[in-house]
């Protein structure tokens, strides 16, 4: 490993823990939920250090964008400072992470060296198949789509249906949306104050948009794919709900055509399945699309699965925000 | 050079933790956290150049849409009153 | 020893305090944020694994001789959001157990669901939510 | 040509590193919010524009598509972060986080 990895590795790795630390230690939930958008900024860096460009997409997307509006929301709704943790509950956490922790480091004296070329991960047949076989069988540079959306097509599909599940679950929990003329914000929201946010916000939109799409579509070549660009297009409309109100997000995309969007993800990925069944193949065997030339059926494939999944991630991300923003409304 | 720009960034992002962790409050908190998102964007663009693979500029364009995003909203969501209409001040 | 399994060792102590958060702390809110770091660890510890020396990030360019592994890559891609998909699913109970309780102390639910199991907290209690933010957060 | 190209490259990176630094020492030393804002945001907006520019013109593993995304990231800085500063100042204001005057300790 070059000196400069290790040396940047290790300064990110400190950073990260104490970051962890702080987080800990944050009693007032508004600063604890910033600083894990930090941590999640770092777990970012760390992932693209290790080569995980496509990690670290999702982990920013995600950590920093979606989740830490979440909890944002969630604070509003319920109490922002946390009670403080009785000395006798410590001790009893000290001795299970210790014991925990302890039984991490004996085991980890028979993982493989950090980085070794010769690690039973890198020696396993399967990674020849990934790496040089899929350039021949399916043609796409980036082989982590590849992987995804082909070679483990059914896993993806099972975790897309699991997103699908969690967002009828908090659907269910916090009951239906409230209707866009219940969340109009009151006359002072339209403050002047507010103009250069709003302006840059309304010249930002399209541009995240564009930029979603262009995720979307460029993941075959390189960082890229279904499940970021659906958190990204969720995240745009997060900061257009934020800046311009919620009933005016909602009116641009209605929670009719967000529930539409949500089953309609899960609907076509298996109706791809079932397509290839019917043509003589098996479950999401691209192959079978176009059968005089499979690599064209396997870009086919991809592609729509990849659509479906960005479809169901940024509805079921829009959902579970505008569920959750609309909650303070319907509980009045 | 680029080394030494990756340093830079690595000791900045140190110093703006200590500001983080300091506070006080939430606003220095969300500005340190904002400082950082810069921070790290420039760390990913050059972590790029560093390892030979530059064209993976795409994640740090994302990393300054999503800090912005976060900024703006920490802003609005600490103000949740200004965001959704309570009604009942309305009846009152 | 530590110059080849480091990176595990660190990557262990971050979910430890993960874990740690989750078992001490009693609010249900710091609970999520403190599964959310043992999460990450045990994300940066699976993509750790597929690291190789010199290796780079695998897409496919005739100016690269080694590629990381991209299997590990591909579990925590759709991990991650499976991740805020179920940490919005606990934030959805943790909303729900403060309407109910009027609060997300875990000792505070645990003696108010013992005195009076049937009814919830009186509404005021409810409205406490958006004033208490106001105050400052100092640690 | 390409020397030219090296020297600059290695002059902006430079002076966006000095920008940086100094805008997270601000950041740590002065004593109040607005002081630190002001720090921190000015010179992390030059700070980052020069480090791109020095990216931009760096010779060695230039190409097209890569100088594009720099010009998007660049663009994307400037317009997102001084707005992000200025509706932070703006909150902090209304919301009252008091200000600094000679002779306070630092908060």
């Amino acid at each position: 490993m070059s000196t400069e990895f290790t040396l940047v590795a290790i300064a990110l790795l400190a950073m990260l823990t104490l970051t962890a630390m702080i987080i800990s230690r944050l009693r007032g939930l508004y600063g604890a939920a910033m600083v894990a958008a930090l941590f999640s900024l770092l777990t970012a860096s760390l992932f693209v250090l290790m080569d995980a460009v496509d990690v670290a997409f999702t982990e920013a997307a995600v950590g920093v964008g979606v989740s830490t509006v979440l909890v944002l929301t969630v604070l509003a709704l319920t109490h922002s400072r946390e009670a403080v943790t009785p000395r006798n509950r410590r001790l009893p956490a000290v001795a299970v992470v210790v014991a925990a922790g302890g039984a991490l480091v004996y085991a980890s004296q028979d993982l493989p060296a950090f980085g070794s070329a010769d690690s039973p991960i890198q020696t396993h047949p399967i990674t020849d198949v990934y790496l040089v076989e899929s350039q021949e069988d399916i043609g796409i540079p980036n082989v982590v789509t590849e992987v995804l959306a082909s070679y483990r097509g059914l896993d993806t599909l099972g975790e897309l249906i699991v997103v699908f599940t969690a967002g009828l679950t908090v659907l269910s929990l916090l009951g239906t949306l409230a209707p866009p003329e219940d969340c109009k914000p009151p006359g002072r929201f339209h403050l002047t104050d507010y103009r250069v946010i709003r302006i840059v916000s309304g010249l930002l939109m399209p541009f995240i948009l564009l930029f979603a799409l262009y995720v979307l579509f460029h993941g075959d070549y390189g960082p890229g794919g279904g499940f970021q660009a659906g958190v990204i297009f969720a995240s745009g409309f997060v900061l257009y709900g934020l800046v311009f109100g919620l009933d005016r997000a909602q009116q641009v995309v209605p929670p009719r055509v967000l529930w539409l969007l949500v089953s309609l993800g899960p609907l076509v990925y298996a109706g791809v399945g079932v397509t290839t069944m019917l043509l003589g193949g098996t479950f999401l065997d691209y192959d079978m699309l176009n059968q005089g030339h499979p690599e064209s059926g396997q870009h086919l494939g991809i592609l729509v699965v990849e659509t479906a999944i960005g479809l169901t991630v940024a509805a079921v991300m829009m959902t579970i925000f505008f569920g959750f923003a609309s909650r303070g409304v319907t509980r009045k | 050079m680029i080394l030494a720009v990756m340093v830079a960034l690595l000791v900045a992002m140190g110093l703006v933790l200590a500001r983080v962790y300091l506070g006080p409050g939430r606003y220095n908190r969300i500005l340190a956290v904002n400082l950082f998102g810069t921070k790290t964007v420039l760390f990913v663009a050059v972590v790029g150049y560093v390892f030979g693979r530059p064209e993976f500029l795409d994640i740090a364009i994302l990393y300054a849409l999503v800090n912005f995003v976060a900024t703006i909203a920490v802003l609005r969501l600490t103000h949740y009153d200004e965001l959704v209409e309570q009604h009942h001040e309305e009846e009152v | 020893m530590i110059a080849t399994h480091y990176v595990y060792w660190v990557l262990f102590a971050i979910m430890m305090i993960g874990l740690y958060v989750v078992i001490s702390h009693g609010n249900l809110l710091k609970k999520l944020i403190g599964l959310s770091i043992f999460q990450v660890g045990v994300f940066l510890f699976y993509i750790s694994l597929g690291k190789v020396r010199g290796g780079s990030a695998p897409i496919i360019s005739p100016t690269v001789q080694t590629y990381s592994h991209p299997l590990p890559q591909v579990l925590i891609l759709t991990a991650i959001v499976v991740g805020v998909a179920t940490l919005a699913v606990g934030l959805g109970l943790a909303v729900r157990i403060f309407e109910t309780y009027g609060t997300v102390e875990e000792d505070e639910v645990i003696t108010r669901s013992a005195t009076d199991p049937a009814d919830g907290v009186p509404e005021d209690s409810l409205n406490g939510g958006g004033g208490d933010a106001a105050q400052g957060d100092e640690a | 040509m390409h020397t030219v190209l090296t020297v600059a490259s290695g002059v902006l990176l430079t002076l966006g590193s000095i920008f940086l630094l100094t805008g997270a020492v601000g950041l740590l030393r002065f004593p109040d919010f607005y002081t630190r804002i002001h720090a921190g945001g000015i010179a992390e907006t030059v700070g980052a524009g020069f480090i791109l520019l020095g990216l931009l013109v760096r010779p060695d593993d230039w190409s097209p598509s890569v100088a594009v995304r720099l010009l998007v990231i660049l663009a994307f800085l400037v317009l997102t972060s001084p707005t992000a500063t200025h509706v932070l100042a703006q909150a902090a204001r209304r919301d009252g986080v008091p200000v600094w005057e000679e002779g306070d300790g630092p908060q």
